[in-house]
């Protein structure tokens, strides 16, 4: 057999065996984990052996002898049934009318649909499927480490009887193997059944905890998501309908772009991926998803999942260069970058922070797919890269803050550095990473904003969100290093396996900030063409360009040793002598203490600002939930 | 090394940054005080500032009497001040307690809890003796080693 | 909601004096403001055991630099009334010269920091520079610049010559026209009103009840001013309050912008009337006070109160005194929730407030 | 927004109103009270200004014939030069200078009866008493 | 005095209080003086248009009085400091500071009740050490 | 290599000394308007020195680093200027300086520096995205982001970008602290958050965020050369009326507050970008 078959074979399976794995012998703990770290260094070790050999074309006729569109037929109908029962077990409407409704799609689709035999060159592995295969085997795998002592804690502190482990760690692992499938497909009907898979898996994922409130949020996602799904069948059926393939490389042939129905087929894709990415109106099911367990959140809502609508966007992008459709699609996700930053700055909760900023860095993303041009796209492959590891990062980091201090509030975390130095660090940095340079996340924004300039919407909202961002960052960033005891560095104790993932985590994204060129050379270059022809040049250490240049090397160099002169400086002000705030002279010699009124200690607190009266989410939501709507409804009815 | 030691002393007394704390005071050294940095007195012709936080004043003016509620803010604000620094009484009350040394929450002048280096009586003192005070400071900030407060501080 | 706590003060650059505030505000707005008092207090009405009569003339005048002069005035008219002594009219006329020249120079200091509070620090130096002229003025006639010492029982110490008075009529002319000069800025501009209209509204009805006091009463509507009762010569000169309505930082503003001008309106009709004669009666052999009485003057801030008891003894049983920014602190609590944080200074200085007169 | 402006362009032009001190020193005004002194010839050592001082900073030691002042306690009120029957108290015009350390004024005259001090008021005498002005090592700082 | 003085006795002062609220009068202060070891004499001023009134109540120090800061806001700080100068009780003060109002521990307690003060002095554990060093040349004759 | 050598130290030592002396002219003409005489020309440096030399003070260590970080950053933003880097870069990297100090302003516990902290923060969200408008104006009349191409233009900017080069002055009020935005801390500290963002900054640290200070006022004001880069004199000439304005804002003015600032600048600072820019998309 080719070692790429192999390879995708192993990929795509080897997390489903161990899925079954885990659910079989996963009662113990030692057994569970071992099968998580195999699977994980499975993966890990294939994606790499996989890079080199991008890109490629495989048929996939049979599986195990079995016709393998058959095999998807049937487990597609099985999927949609599960769904369905799901619905009517929680008794909720819309799952069972779109479960019903996408089953019926499904059925019109194979049965009386598609004519003849089909295409078997079902497997399509370019560089962009290399990127979110190695995301999400390297950083899923990670994010799959640090959960196991996670759960244990988590178990632990719900004082849950009988583990629910194994059903987790089962539903994990599913999940993996879908996203892998569901990236290296290139066939409609199968990226159709693992883009469902990703739901159903959400869905367990976030009601994994049944208490009420998770069970309710995990319906959200559930019928949020069928949404999706019923735009992505009716999609395939448009899309068949007027190019009769399957295949989504056949059916990207730009000279159709000037036929309605073609456009339609693209633009209910694209809202298929705006579902998934959770761009607005659809962004409160990933804001209900924070209730599910933390690595949940890292895996599924921040860099694997939700990625998938970016990629599918990514996908169809050559399909409509040039169009209305792609002005849109710009302009939407402008919107969203925008939204979501002004959403974030209302927020004090940790994880909906990195939710709302998730949703406003997948619409950047979408901005930049809509643009539409080389260097466009070429900062939304970026863009999709940095923001998966740093934000894995940066959830696990406030997972394990939140495990410590029990609280995911960043009121709470104030002065974290006192108490978890180590990990207040990790998450300080990852902070830095999103929103300075020399760092890939500023990197992927500059040249998204230089490809903007020319377009006036979509530059306007994103010079606004982008200082957005920065207004949310900092100011946690600043939360976490608010110590009254001025610095004392003290031991921390935390499971190996969450350094194990926090470390080459914060390690591997400042390498991969410093790696950026070769990365544009080595993954993103040669995906240049077409209608797209390569635009940076490395120079000088640097990404230039026609009108634009980042030098990103001498940058890295310059800001490394002012990292160094700084913590040299650092020893200085460690020996110097440490004073109370100023409190108007009436300090105590407690930390933040004042003598205040009737001769009584008062502690001085300062709270951040949230200017919810401003970006609030009881203000903004129905506010951005209309803007969001209309843009979708210019999007669909523009298609037309 | 001395020369640079020497140029940075004589460039302290070019640049006082001062933190005016009323301790107490009737209002009448503080205005004076204040009148100094007016466009009449001006004393950002010797670059002084009224900074307003001890973290960045080198100079600590205090006007009146030292109560038992204010002296522990006073001792506060002189903890918070980098050395090298000087502190100057104003007035009667910040000299003595002045008039007022015998009330009964009147604990006496600003030397009963900081040293202080310059005493500039009058009740209150023209802005002209506030500026002879200050220059008389600077001096000592120029020659930090002769310092009261050091010594005590040693 | 997230609370923040915040010690305004005792030593903050914005509070010329120290009172602290506990503040607590959420989001920059104001929910609670508590203050502590006490950072100057020295107890000096309780000096009245160990000082004299007389003495207790300079301790009282230390009550407070800003307002010195009055406070001595209210004090020896106290006195007077229980001792039965009769004051010579020029020394009246020219009590009302210094209280009027006194309460120029408190406006024009308040005028200033209320600009500074808002961060105009230009507007500041600029009512600062005009107010040296006061200074200047005082200086020359009572031979001191701010605690002048000039009313003792039974008159004053000091006698300007002719020549004297004519340079005062001169100095404050100058004052009036730098004054005009300023007066569009302060009461016009943009940024000023912006920062001062609608702030710490305080209506007719609240000011009343709250006991209110001075501009911070007069802005609200209600025309009482002590100096309508007409001690020392107001009676003779025909005095008017300036009333404004509206209640808000810019009412007091305005209130004590034109009251600034209507003093030296009210020096030059003193000087204009200054009857010649005698400055100071003479008070040797007349008995020690013996009885309590109450006396009321008008500060800059507003009404002062006096409550003197002696019982035939050189030193007096009691001194009481309630000064106006004593008064007009319960408005201010009243005032300040609601507000922004950057709204404090100005609010807070709009009732111009004098913690040394509060705490004595 | 810009009313002010007609203001600070016109100090921009005419001259400036600060006062160069220490460069130049204006004029003290006439009768301004300023650092008090005791001419102890004169003195009679009637204790008149001890009664007086509101500050109650002065001693006299009718006995001994010390006149002790202390100037950091000191209002300068004028009081006693007011009510000092022989005239011996006066004050200048230029206040009392800053100093850097506590200083008591302490003056020893002739003792001489009071009825002589009023015939030898008009005469000018040879200084016979002798004035110092001393640190007080009572003024230590705490700290 | 030349304007009228009305006693009241304790249980009838917020009555006769909130009547002159009713008539237009507002609050000017309330004046406290110490008139024996147990008396104080407490004066209260009301105003209108200009014109003085006074409620003149004597008031043991032991038992406390009803306070009028529900009735006048404005009394709080007034009541609040004759809880810290004469030690007196104010019952249903709007905000009581407990006689923390100016004073510290360290200070004296109740400083105004001289008759009292002279026969047991309050001042102990710091100030007394405090005014020790103080030596205030007048010392004695507080 | 040589000229980039030249050019980095260039940035480095025009960084300091310009910005101190503008700041040293800054404060005279400031006492000038004001009817004082006001401080020698090098009084700024004098500042700086003596800080420079005083005891070290922290309360937080974190702020010690956060202040190297500024200054870092505030240099490298104007040798880029200097080398003629990207502009958008530039404002980046600028931006860093910025957060850094935020970040350690917040690191103290006083509610004073974190207040101010977070109006500093405000203050970014004012003026970033007017910036970044700037920038994209040029770019749309020059076609290029790289300050090479925009020095070389042949034309004077102003007449093309008048309305941005109003908002750069919002921005540059913004960035210079003056009157009316000089809300998270500013020159003369009677301000309600007595020095907000640099309250708890002491001694030498508090000369590092002056210093780091200059470097963003020079850069700003090489970005208002960029206006009449023609010709020398325009240059001149344009820096000057701009800066006296400036002060003369600074004078006339009373500070606001941020809910003001942020209304006013996003309202009428986008106006008027969106105005020149669709004018120049047209023309
Ligand atoms: N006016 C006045 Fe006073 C008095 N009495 C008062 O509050 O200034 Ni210091
Ligand atoms: S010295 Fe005189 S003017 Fe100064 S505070 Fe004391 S009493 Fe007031
Ligand atoms: S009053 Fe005059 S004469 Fe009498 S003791 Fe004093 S200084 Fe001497
Ligand atoms: S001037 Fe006044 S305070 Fe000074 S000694 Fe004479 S009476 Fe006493």
């Amino acid at each position: 057999m080719d070692i790429r078959a192999m390879l995708t074979v192993i990929l795509v399976m080897a997390p489903f065996g161990g899925a079954i794995l885990c659910i079989v012998l996963g009662s113990s703990k030692a057994i569970r984990s071992a099968i998580v770290l195999a699977t994980g260094a499975v993966l890990i070790v294939s994606a790499l052996m996989l890079a080199p050999l991008v890109p490629f074309r495989l048929s996939a006729a049979t599986f195990l002898g079995v016709d393998l569109h058959r095999i998807i037929q049937v487990a597609d109908v099985a999927l949609l049934l599960i769904i369905l029962y799901y619905g009517f077990k929680h008794r909720q409407l819309t799952v069972i009318v779109l479960a019903a409704l996408q089953l019926g799609l499904t059925i019109y689709l194979e049965g009386f649909l598609v004519k003849g035999p089909l295409p078997v060159e079902r497997i399509f592995c370019d560089h962009l499927s290399l990127m979110m295969v190695l995301i999400i085997s390297i950083v899923g795998s990670i994010i799959c480490f640090q959960a196991i002592p996670y759960m244990e804690n988590h178990e632990h502190h719900y004082h849950v009887m009988r583990s629910r482990q194994p059903r987790f760690f089962f539903v994990m692992l599913l999940f993996l193997g879908g996203m892998n499938g569901l990236v290296l497909f290139d066939d409609l009907v199968f990226m159709y059944f693992f883009f469902e898979m990703t739901t159903l898996c959400s869905f367990l994922l976030i009601g994994h905890d049944r208490t009420t409130i998770a069970t309710r949020n995990a319906l959200r996602a559930l019928w949020m998501n069928s949404v999706g799904g019923a735009a992505f069948i009716l999609g395939i059926i448009a899309a068949y309908h007027e190019t009769g393939s399957l295949g989504l490389q056949k059916i990207l042939t730009p000279w159709l772009a000037g036929s309605g129905v073609y456009l339609l087929a693209l633009a209910l894709l694209c809202l298929a991926a705006f579902v998934k990415a959770a761009q607005f109106p659809f962004q409160s099911w990933l804001l209900g998803a924070m209730v599910a367990p933390t690595p949940v959140s890292a895996l599924l809502h921040s860099s694997t999942m939700v990625k998938v609508g970016v990629y599918m966007a990514l996908r169809l992008a050559p399909g409509f260069t040039g169009t209305l459709l792609s002005q849109s699609v710009a302009v939407f996700g402008a919107f969203s970058f925008l939204a979501g930053a002004a959403l974030a700055v209302g927020q004090s909760n940790g994880k909906k922070v990195l939710a709302y900023s998730t949703i406003s860095n997948l619409g950047l993303i979408f901005a930049c797919t809509g643009l539409n041009t080389a260097e466009s796209m070429i900062a939304a492959m970026l863009l999709l890269a940095f923001h998966a590891v740093v934000k894995a990062m940066l959830f696990l980091s406030v997972g394990a803050i939140e495990q410590h201090i029990e609280s995911r509030d960043i009121e709470d975390m104030r002065g974290l550095y006192a108490v978890m130095p180590l990990t207040a660090l990790i998450t300080v940095s990852g902070v830095i990473m999103m929103i300075m340079p020399p760092f890939g996340v500023l990197l992927s924004k500059w040249m998204a904003m230089e490809a903007a300039a020319q377009n006036l919407y979509v530059i306007v909202m994103v010079a606004l969100g982008s200082a957005l961002t920065v207004i949310y960052w900092a100011r946690w960033a600043g939360t976490l290093m608010s110590d009254p005891f001025a610095g004392r560095f003290r031991p921390e104790h935390q499971p190996a396996l969450t350094w194990l993932a926090l470390g080459p985590l914060c390690i591997g994204s400042a390498l991969l900030s410093v790696g950026a060129p070769w990365l544009y050379l080595r993954m993103i270059a040669p995906m240049m063409m077409g209608p797209y022809s390569p635009a940076y040049a490395f120079k000088a250490g640097g990404l230039e360009n026609a009108y634009g240049t980042f030098a990103i090397l001498p940058l890295s160099v310059v800001a490394t040793l002012g990292l160094v002169v700084a913590a040299v400086a650092l020893k200085r002000a460690f020996r110097a002598k440490i004073v109370s705030p100023y409190l108007s002279g009436l300090q105590t010699g407690e930390p933040s203490m004042f003598r205040g009124p009737m001769n009584q200690s008062v502690k001085a607190e300062a709270k951040n600002y949230y200017l919810d009266t401003i970006f609030g989410e009881a203000r903004l939501t129905d506010w951005v939930n209309l803007g969001g709507g209309i843009l979708l409804t210019l999007i669909l009815g523009g298609a037309l | 090394m001395q020369g640079i030691k020497r140029f940075i002393n004589q460039l302290r007394a070019k640049s006082p940054w001062l933190l005016h704390f009323d301790c107490g005071s009737c209002n009448g050294c503080d205005i004076e005080i204040l009148a100094c940095l007016t466009p009449v007195y001006d004393v950002e012709r010797f670059g002084i500032i009224h900074v307003g936080n001890p973290f960045h004043a080198d100079l600590l003016l205090t006007s009146g009497t030292v109560n038992h509620r204010n002296k522990k803010v006073l001792a506060n604000l002189y903890s918070q001040m980098p050395s090298p620094k000087i502190v100057v009484a104003i007035g009667a009350c910040g000299l003595s307690g002045g008039i007022f040394r015998e009330a009964y929450n009147v604990v006496g002048g600003i030397d009963k809890v900081i040293p202080v280096d310059v005493y500039v009586p009058g009740c209150p003192p023209k802005p002209e003796a506030i500026i002879d005070g200050v220059v008389l400071g600077l001096g000592k900030l120029q020659a930090p080693q002769e310092r009261n407060g050091e010594r005590k501080e040693a | 909601m997230r609370k923040t706590v915040i010690p305004f003060g005792p030593q903050h650059p914005v509070l010329p004096e120290p009172i602290h505030l506990k503040l607590t505000v959420e989001d920059e707005r104001i929910i609670e403001a508590i203050p502590n008092l006490g950072y100057v207090h020295r107890g000096l009405e309780r000096l009245a055991d160990i000082r004299d009569f007389h003495q207790m003339i300079q301790v009282v005048e230390r009550v407070c630099g800003i307002c010195s002069v009055i406070h001595a005035l209210c004090y020896c008219q106290g006195i007077e009334e229980i001792m039965g002594v009769e004051v010579p009219p020029r020394a009246r006329y020219l009590r009302v010269m210094w209280s009027e020249l006194h309460r120029i120079q408190s406006h024009l200091l308040w005028l200033g920091l209320f600009a500074d509070s808002f961060g105009f620090e230009s507007l500041f130096m600029q009512f600062w520079r005009v107010r040296e002229k006061i200074m200047d003025i005082s200086e020359a006639t009572t031979g001191n610049r701010v605690i002048v010492s000039v009313n003792v029982i039974g008159g004053v110490r000091r006698n300007p010559d002719p020549e004297q008075i004519r340079w005062v009529l001169a100095q404050i002319d100058w004052v009036e026209a730098e004054l005009q000069r300023l007066e569009d800025t302060m009461l016009e501009d943009y940024t000023v009103k912006k920062r001062t209209v609608g702030k710490g509204v305080l209506t007719r009805q609240q000011a009343y009840e709250l006991g209110a006091v001075g501009p911070v009463l007069r802005g609200s509507g209600v025309a009482q001013d002590a100096r309508q009762t007409g001690y020392a010569a107001y009676g003779e000169l025909h005095f008017e309050p300036v009333v404004e309505t509206d209640g808000d930082c810019y009412a007091r503003n305005k209130v004590r912008f034109r009251e600034t001008l209507a003093s030296i309106d009210l020096i030059r009709r003193a000087i204009h009337r200054l009857p010649d004669g005698e400055v100071r009666t003479k008070i040797k052999g007349i008995k020690p006070p013996q009885g309590e009485t109450v006396n009321r003057v008008e500060q800059p801030r507003g009404e002062l109160l006096y409550y003197l008891k002696g019982s035939g003894q050189k030193t007096l049983d009691r001194v009481r005194i309630r000064t106006p920014t004593f008064a007009n602190i319960p408005p201010l609590l009243v005032m300040l929730p609601g507000h922004f944080l950057s709204d404090v200074p100005v609010v807070t200085l709009s009732i111009d407030p004098c913690i040394s007169c509060t705490e004595r | 927004m810009f009313r002010m402006t007609p203001n600070i362009v016109r100090n921009l032009v005419v001259r400036k109103s600060t006062r160069m001190y220490p460069v130049e020193v204006r004029e003290p005004f006439a009768q301004v009270r300023g650092e008090l002194f005791n001419d102890i010839e004169r003195c009679i050592f009637c204790g008149t200004c001890e009664v007086k001082c509101p500050s109650q900073c002065i001693q006299v030691d009718k006995k001994a014939c010390i006149w002790t002042c202390d100037p950091f306690a000191c209002v300068f009120c004028g009081v006693c030069v007011d009510t000092c029957p022989a005239k011996s108290l006066y004050q200048k015009t230029k206040y009392r200078s800053p100093t850097g350390e506590r200083i008591i004024i302490s003056q020893q005259g002739q003792p001489r009866k009071k009825d002589k001090a009023k015939d030898r008021a008009g005469e000018s005498g040879t200084p016979k008493g002798s004035g110092e002005e001393k640190a007080d090592p009572g003024g230590d700082p705490a700290t | 005095m030349r304007e009228e003085i009305m006693a009241v006795s304790a249980e009838a002062l917020v009555g006769e209080v909130a009547k002159l609220k009713v008539l237009g009068y507002r609050l000017v202060t309330l004046s406290c003086t110490e008139l024996d070891a147990s008396n104080l004499d407490i004066l209260y001023h009301f105003d209108k248009d200009l014109g003085l009134k006074h409620l003149r109540l004597t008031a043991p120090k032991a038992a406390a009085v009803p306070s009028i800061s529900p009735v006048y806001f404005a009394a709080l700080l007034v009541e609040n400091e004759i809880q810290d100068f004469f030690g007196l009780r104010f019952e249903g003060l709007v905000v009581d500071y407990r006689g923390t109002l100016y004073l510290e521990e360290e200070a004296l307690k109740t400083p105004y009740c001289r008759f009292s003060l002279r026969s047991a002095d309050q001042r102990e554990g710091p100030a007394a050490a405090l005014d020790a060093e103080t030596n205030h040349p007048n010392a004695e004759k507080f | 290599m040589t000229e980039t050598a030249v050019l980095i130290l260039c940035g480095l030592i025009a960084g300091p000394v310009v910005g101190g002396l503008v700041s040293g002219l800054d404060r005279i003409l400031t006492a000038r308007m004001q009817s004082r005489i006001g401080p020698p020309l090098l009084q700024p440096f004098f500042d700086v020195v003596k800080l420079l030399a005083k005891e070290p003070l922290v309360v937080n260590v974190w702020q010690a680093f956060c202040a190297y970080c500024y200054i870092a950053a505030a240099s490298i933003a104007l040798v880029l200027f200097f080398l003629q880097s990207d502009l958008l870069l530039i404002f980046f990297v600028q931006a860093v300086g910025a957060v850094f100090l935020v970040v350690g302003a917040l690191s103290s516990t006083s509610p004073y520096s974190q207040i101010g902290a977070h109006r500093e923060l405000l203050q970014i969200l004012s003026y970033e995205p007017l910036l970044v408008l700037v920038v994209v104006g040029f770019y749309l009349e020059t076609g290029s982001f790289k300050l090479t191409d925009i020095y070389a233009w042949p034309h004077p900017m102003l007449l093309k970008l008048p309305f941005l080069f109003i908002v750069l002055g919002y921005a540059l009020t913004i960035k210079l602290r003056k009157s009316p935005f000089d809300l998270s801390t500013c020159h003369h500290a009677h301000q309600e958050l007595v020095k907000g963002l640099l309250t708890d900054y002491s001694g030498p640290f508090l000369a590092l965020t002056e210093i780091g200070h200059w470097f963003e006022v020079v850069l700003m004001l090489g970005v208002c050369t960029l206006f009449w880069a023609t010709s020398w004199i325009g240059m001149a000439v344009l820096l000057a009326v701009t800066y006296f304005l400036e002060v003369l804002v600074d004078n006339v003015t009373s500070r606001m507050n941020w809910r003001w600032m942020l209304s006013y600048v996003w309202g009428v600072g986008l106006t008027l970008s969106l105005v020149n820019l669709i004018w120049l998309h047209q023309g």
